[in-house]
């Protein structure tokens, strides 16, 4: 059993990326379990959402730490954060202060700045999960396709696997069964 | 032909709205009382047919007989 | 068979198709909307009929007229829905009018935090209507489970002529989990009175359900919510009319416990820890009893799915071994009153109580129980 | 010749009759002018109808008076089972029955978006201005001045004019009779139950409650018909009931009368809408 | 003190006048309308305000409004309404609102009997609306008693800014025995907060209830059904605020039990056969009581005042020597679930269960069960 | 010189700003014609207000926002909530605030019977024409076409006018007016505080919401403003108001402006009589 | 404890000839429980009214038999015969046809028809029960007076006292306490 | 004399109203984000003074300065 967490903030897309995980994970064949945590009221609050995958059925979806955690803003780590340093890596966006002791750090939000894809941060974190080659990066292009924002998404994604290539092997290390 | 009425003592409850309504005056409530405790309403008078008793009973307990045939 | 990926309140929608649902009224409330929103979405075109009732008290009536008039019919909703639903519930129960009930519980009371799994209603899921009574309450603990539990809680409905209340909550609701998704599904069909005399609210076996005869068919069926005969006539009047109806209501429900009941028992038979639970907090609970067991500990776990009617002698013969008793509950404590009164005297019963802010009970926390100390 | 029995007992359970109801109480008047549209129109066996009715003296008039299916449901939600019903089974006739105060206080939501639906029911409203059932409350029908148990003093709240408000929701029919009107109110019964026939029809029956407001008068039944006959004025346009009213006269009529498709209409052609779509 | 013969709802609605209730909301119900009748004839000579709802919704919400503006206020009603009253409830739980609301129960369920009385709402009282919350219910056995409890329930909704719940039934209400009416009644008068920094939501002890700023009076109070941190603002979110409050909620009562639970016993101290009952049965208990004895069996009485909060030692203990322990209700079994939780394991538990017609419990049924066979 | 602020500013709760509504939200101008219109009037200090709301985005306007005690209430049943409020203290001015779904779907029947009762509260119907909070189902206020999460294929259910509803009840005022319209509608907040300030009192505001309806029509909030000013026609009488939504256009003006005695006034004559009889 | 009955058929004033005797035994200085049972939804149906009276507070309101029960109409018999047979006198009104061991018949409805006060039925027996002295005549006026159709009723009150004296003494036997 | 606006980082959440609606064209969405990630309104033009902005700002978080003063 493995797991993957996305954390951040409302309007950040967090859900869909825990989506888009599922999706993927279920179409390569994995028994898959996504959960989120975010208040309806709370617009902008904090977001998690995770999958936790596995060979058979998921016996347990409730975890307290992670395989993998990417973490977009701080808004969302305050409320996790003993989950996180429990975790077997975590993934920061630069912009996120924090000290942890099993985190990296990588540019997302600034590649997308840079890049042209402002919002798709998420996608981009999902590309660099994919660049460990847990997640086939086929399959999730064909997930994506069925979803909103297809080409910007792809731009997004290819940016990741790109941007993962540095901590690939640390990743699969991590996530693979 | 005249016309006249049918009560059907189990049902009747002597409210009287047949005899107050009734515009030929046709009718009385009884003397006794029926097996129920009631006063029953009794023709006392030419009936005209118009019906109205039947229309306003509550207790669907009368009926108009003319020339031998009930309601329409 | 298909696999999907599902979430609960998508699963329960899905087993409610399958089960040949064809009628839905509901008011959305959060977090069982999406029950609804697949519902509004798939009706129209299987030539069903959805409506978005005015309120709750609406929903659950306009299920009761669907279903005499002969639909499967079903209404999804939560806490605040399912206690505006209780009066409309009792009815149902009182006329024998088959509907499914969901109710995918959020912390309460009153608004409370609409959007954070709990599972304060098991209490009111029995006991929430006034009157003598008794329904059905089934519970389950993942997408899969609310899928075949739903298929399950029609099936139930329509053969015992009785709503039934399927429990989830919001972990599950909107937890996405594989599902497998059944080709053919047979839901009993309603059984019709042989001719006009058959009577339609009397039965001489109270566990079998008298005949339903459908609106419209010249049955001239009298439906009261009244205490009432055999034949639907009110009598409001005599102490035996109404002893023998609702006696045999509740009776219906009460002897057939053995087919209703449904439960799953884990680890080893002459356990010293039990955990005893239901719903979502059974994955937690799972984990802990493989932890305990591999730290050696003779453990069991004792699951309920079927919460209502209780098979009292099952739970008390699951429990005999046990010295210790854990209850991990999403709610300040209402499973552990069944466990108190079927319990052993002199085992020690533990809670763990934890309910608000969308954080599970994980299985740490009930290891910790089951080892140390109480909560 | 068999002996003649009154024109409305073909529709009656026999095994049921007495009525339950007090002598001279005026729903079964209601029922005569129902019946005898019925019988005018033709319709001989009531099992395309579903009557549906709650809680109150005049919810016993389907049940379990009329011999056809008929559901006595909770008090004020009537109308919400009878959607349920008539969206279910949309060929069948359902007509719901009851009070003022289950329509209109318990039930007044219903009522009203049963109205703005346009749903195709016919309701009846027995407006006896009280509550009878329970013994003589306070309705939202009840006149100003009257002594009812929860106003002993004489009620001081204005009454609503139901078929009034319900001229400005989606209703295809609503109109108003007392039950002094015998013959204009059959009348209503045969345009809601054949000409129009569709979307949501409402008749309000002004038929004050023997006991507990005709007594309360010193009133006999017959009495109270005949000065209904002096108090109920019909008007021809709508803008004329406050006139009416104003002059403490009840103001009846058919208040409104349209042919709009009605719900069970409205979403049959969405249904096929959302096949199209799907096919797509 | 003077004298008057009264039935249980004109007791009641004297114990209210008594306690200072200066606002009724209702909506007519039997049997319980009488309550309404002499609350609508009193209030609106003594100052005080009585509305007839449009439903039983607004009723209830009526009354938490005025209550929140400084009345004291109450609502009566039956089972149907009883029902329909559960959500509001749930929000006068979560916003600390004192009310007392009345159950008068009768035959159920939906319509059932109206007239005819009943045992059946007891588990409703204490369960019947979503999420997790306590409050005191309270059951009286005759309008003597009626007339005191209201009065004591007035004094527990103030004091520990609670619905509480007076369980009445149709043999007490439609009874008329002679009350004793008492000349001074002292209810705790509502505690303001000392300035706006108090928090009104939030206590460090939970068996004491926070101050209660009135409307109107600048305290810029802020109350809400949903999750709300101790100054009232709403918290959806945090784990700790939900928990904290509704821990704190439930142990306001939960931890005053010995305060607020009241019982008799009469009989034997090592009593071999115990009864066990509230309400209006337990006249008839009383009866068996005297008769068991006077054949020679130890015997005792234990009749419960306080349905909820339960004091499980209390009736632990009082239970402890019989060997055989009847249990008479009005309806099919809900109080017996108590004493099989509470009895010893080895005790034989006898239900003698009776509802419908109007006709009670005899004391012969009673002593029969206790010494014969079960029904 | 300090810092200028936002005339609201004075009115709010500092400490839970900024608003928990989405950017653009049309809740927070509705906020800002009600705190003109107070402001004109010289109110300073909200003590002597209470604000009732149930559930829904709306909701949210009085609690936490507003700096005056407020009940948030369960959904639907803030104006039997403020019911009680006013009843137990007279003396306090009790506004409720909240959405169409709230106020007219689970809420209807509260509203009609306060309406019937003539009772003294403002109601503030903020119609965002949708369920926001739930994300986006059906109102009854939904227009025809309209997709939402429960009418995926574009609703059929005719929608309600709810002002020109009341104004067949007891209300003593009854306006309707668009967001766009600020200064009209801060004028019937004006009305409706001070000049009628008894009685029922109904303000309809029509402002869709941003994320559910204006959004998905691929429009900002400016842009719906402007298409607002346009679509919205006051009328001058309430025969108008047919023919301005035949148009497919949005009627907005006051319906009805009376000064009958409300109802708190009522009950305390129907007080002052029950002292007198129980004298005699 | 004694205890008196009133059995009819709903619109004879069966319950209110139980609030006079209640009222009556309580004006005496003596506790009483006074109940009722008849349906709100049945027009016409059977009632029973009964009070128990004692010197202190009464027990136990829920017997199965009378000191002494008065029958006015056959409707209210049939449900309670149980509690008729166990009674100590029944008196029931000539025109009802019963045979029970502990019955006399008195013709209180003919005395009405024929005193024309028809519909009082019930205060005629009131009347019979004051016979016997255990209401005080002059407190049951009292009673009375403080209720409607006070003048007819004082009537019939007289013509129940004199047609109770033939039974006084099998009366006052089984009420005396 | 003109006027001129204050705005609060703090409130406002860049929904471009004040913008859309200002009839003197005196506002635009700076290109830089506020703290809380949106973009505010900076005058680049004249202002008239007539509130609209104030008016119809949903976030309470424009204000508009006349001759030194605040709103009326
Ligand atoms: C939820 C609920 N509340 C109250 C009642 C009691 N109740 C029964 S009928 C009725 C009112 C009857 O008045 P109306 O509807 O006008 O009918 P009527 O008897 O006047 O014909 C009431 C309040 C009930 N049965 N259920
Ligand atoms: C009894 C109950 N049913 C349903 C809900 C869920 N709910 C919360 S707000 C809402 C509707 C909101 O719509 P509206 O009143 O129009 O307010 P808006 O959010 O549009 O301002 C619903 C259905 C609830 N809280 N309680
Ligand atoms: S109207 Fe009918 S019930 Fe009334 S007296 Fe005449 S026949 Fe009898
Ligand atoms: S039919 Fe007319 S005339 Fe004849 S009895 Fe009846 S009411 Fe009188
Ligand atoms: S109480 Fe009134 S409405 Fe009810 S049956 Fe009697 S007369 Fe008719
Ligand atoms: S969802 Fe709509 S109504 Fe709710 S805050 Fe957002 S824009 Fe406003
Ligand atoms: S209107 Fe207000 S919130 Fe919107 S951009 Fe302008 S200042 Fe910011
Ligand atoms: S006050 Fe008027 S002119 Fe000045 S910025 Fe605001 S909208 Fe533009
Ligand atoms: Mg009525
Ligand atoms: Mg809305």
């Amino acid at each position: 059993m493995r797991s993957i967490a996305f954390l951040g903030r409302g309007g950040q897309g967090i859900v869909f990326a825990g989506e888009v995980i599922a999706e993927t994970l279920f179409e390569q064949g994995l028994y898959v379990a996504q959960l989120q945590s975010y208040g309806a009221e709370v617009r902008g609050g904090s977001v998690l959402s995770y999958v936790v995958f596995d060979r058979d059925r998921v016996e347990n979806p409730f975890i307290e730490s992670f395989s993998l955690a990417i973490v977009l803003h701080e808004a969302g780590m305050r409320r996790w954060m003993k989950h996180l340093e429990g975790s077997d890596l975590v993934i920061l966006d630069e912009l996120v202060s924090a000290e942890l002791r099993n985190a990296v750090k990588l540019p997302i939000s600034r590649v997308c700045v840079e890049k042209g894809v402002l919002g798709r941060e998420n996608v981009v974190a999902i590309g660099v999960i994919a660049a460990s080659g847990v997640l086939d990066p086929s399959v999730v292009e064909r997930v994506l396709s069925r979803k909103r924002g297809f080409e910007k998404n792809i731009e997004a994604l290819k940016l990741g696997l790109e941007l993962g290539r540095d901590v690939a092997d640390r990743v699969a290390a991590v996530l693979r069964l | 032909m005249g016309c006249s009425i049918v009560v059907d003592s189990r049902l009747c409850k002597g409210c009287g709205i047949c005899v107050e309504l009734c515009p030929a005056r046709a009718l009385e409530l009884s003397k006794e009382l029926s097996p129920s405790g009631y006063r029953n309403p009794v023709q006392t008078g030419k009936c005209v047919g118009c019906r109205t008793c039947e229309m306003f009973c509550p207790d669907f307990a009368i009926a108009v007989v003319c020339n031998g045939k009930g309601s329409a | 068979m298909v696999r999907a990926l599902l979430s609960g309140n998508e699963a329960v929608a899905e087993g409610a198709l399958a089960a040949g649902c064809n009628f839905f009224a509901g008011y959305p409330i959060t977090p069982s909307s999406e029950i609804m929103h697949y519902m509004a979405r798939e009706l129209p075109k299987r030539g069903g009929s959805f409506i978005q009732a005015e309120d709750e008290l609406a929903a659950i009536n306009m299920v009761i007229g669907a279903s005499w008039a002969g639909a499967r019919a079903m209404t999804a909703t939560s806490g605040p829905g399912f206690s505006l639903m209780q009066e409309g519930l009792g009815y149902a129960i009182m006329t024998e009018t088959p509907l499914v009930i969901v109710n995918v519980m959020r912390a309460g009371p009153a608004t409370g935090q609409a959007t954070k799994a709990a599972q304060g209603d098991l209490m009111q899921a029995r006991w929430g209507r006034h009157g003598d009574q008794m329904i059905p309450v089934l519970a389950p603990s993942s997408p899969q489970e609310a899928y075949d539990l739903t298929i399950e809680a029609f099936a139930i409905a329509e053969e015992l002529r009785t709503p039934v209340v399927v429990l989830s909550d919001e972990f599950i609701a909107h937890g996405r989990e594989v599902v497998e998704l059944r080709e053919k599904v047979e839901i009993p069909s309603r059984r019709k009175p042989r001719d006009p005399s058959e009577p339609p609210f009397g039965s001489p076996d109270p566990r079998i359900a008298p005949p339903m005869p459908p609106l419209g068919e010249g049955y001239y069926v009298i439906v009261t919510g009244s205490t009432h005969n055999e034949y639907g006539y009110r009598d409001v009047h005599s102490f035996e009319t109404h002893f023998r109806l609702v006696k045999r209501l509740v009776d219906k429900i009460r002897l057939n416990v053995d087919k209703l009941f449904r439960y799953e028992v884990l680890g080893d038979d002459d356990a010293e820890v039990a955990i005893v639970c239901f719903g979502s907090v059974s994955r937690s609970a799972k984990q802990a009893l493989r932890m305990l067991r591999s730290r050696g500990v003779r453990a069991k776990l004792l699951r309920l799915v079927t919460l209502w009617p209780m098979n009292d002698e099952v739970v008390r013969r699951e429990l005999r071994s046990a010295k210790t008793i854990v209850v991990p509950e999403m709610n300040l404590g209402q499973l552990i009153y069944d466990v108190q009164r079927l319990a052993r005297e002199d085992s020690r019963i533990v809670a763990v109580n934890k309910v608000g802010g969308g954080i599970p009970i994980y299985p740490s926390e009930i290891v910790e129980a089951a080892l140390g100390g109480s909560r | 010749m068999s002996v003649a029995k009154h024109f409305s007992r073909k529709y009656l359970r026999e095994e049921v009759l007495p009525t339950p109801f007090c002598p001279g109480c005026f729903n079964g008047v209601v029922m005569n002018a129902m019946f005898k549209a019925m019988e005018e129109l033709g319709i001989e066996d009531l099992r395309n109808f579903v009557f549906v009715s709650g809680i109150g003296c005049s919810s016993w008039i389907p049940n379990p008076l009329i011999r056809a299916d008929s559901l006595h449901t909770l008090h004020g939600r009537a109308v919400a089972v009878a959607t349920g019903v008539k969206l279910a089974n949309p060929r069948l006739n359902v007509v719901v029955i009851g009070g003022d105060g289950d329509l209109v206080a318990i039930g007044g939501n219903h009522l009203l978006h049963a109205a703005r639906r346009n749903m195709d029911l016919l309701v009846v409203m027995v407006n006896n201005m009280v509550y009878a059932m329970t013994r003589g409350q306070l309705a939202p029908t009840t006149p100003l001045g009257f002594r009812t148990a929860t106003t002993p003093y004489g009620n001081f709240e204005p009454p609503i004019n139901v078929a009034k408000l319900l001229i400005n929701t989606n209703a295809n029919y609503v109109a108003r009779w007392c039950v002094s009107n015998f013959h204009k109110l059959k009348q209503s019964f045969k345009e809601a139950l054949s000409e129009v026939s569709k979307g949501f029809r409402f008749i309000e029956v002004v038929a004050p409650c023997i006991t507990y407001v005709v007594r309360y008068e010193g009133k006999t039944p017959g009495q109270k018909i005949k000065e209904l006959r002096e108090a109920c004025v019909e008007v021809k346009s709508i803008s004329e009931i406050d006139d009416v009213e104003r002059r403490g006269k009840i103001a009846v009529g058919v208040f409104k009368k349209e042919l709009k498709p009605g719900y069970v209409e409205l979403y049959e052609s969405y249904a096929s809408r959302a096949r199209e779509a799907s096919q797509k």
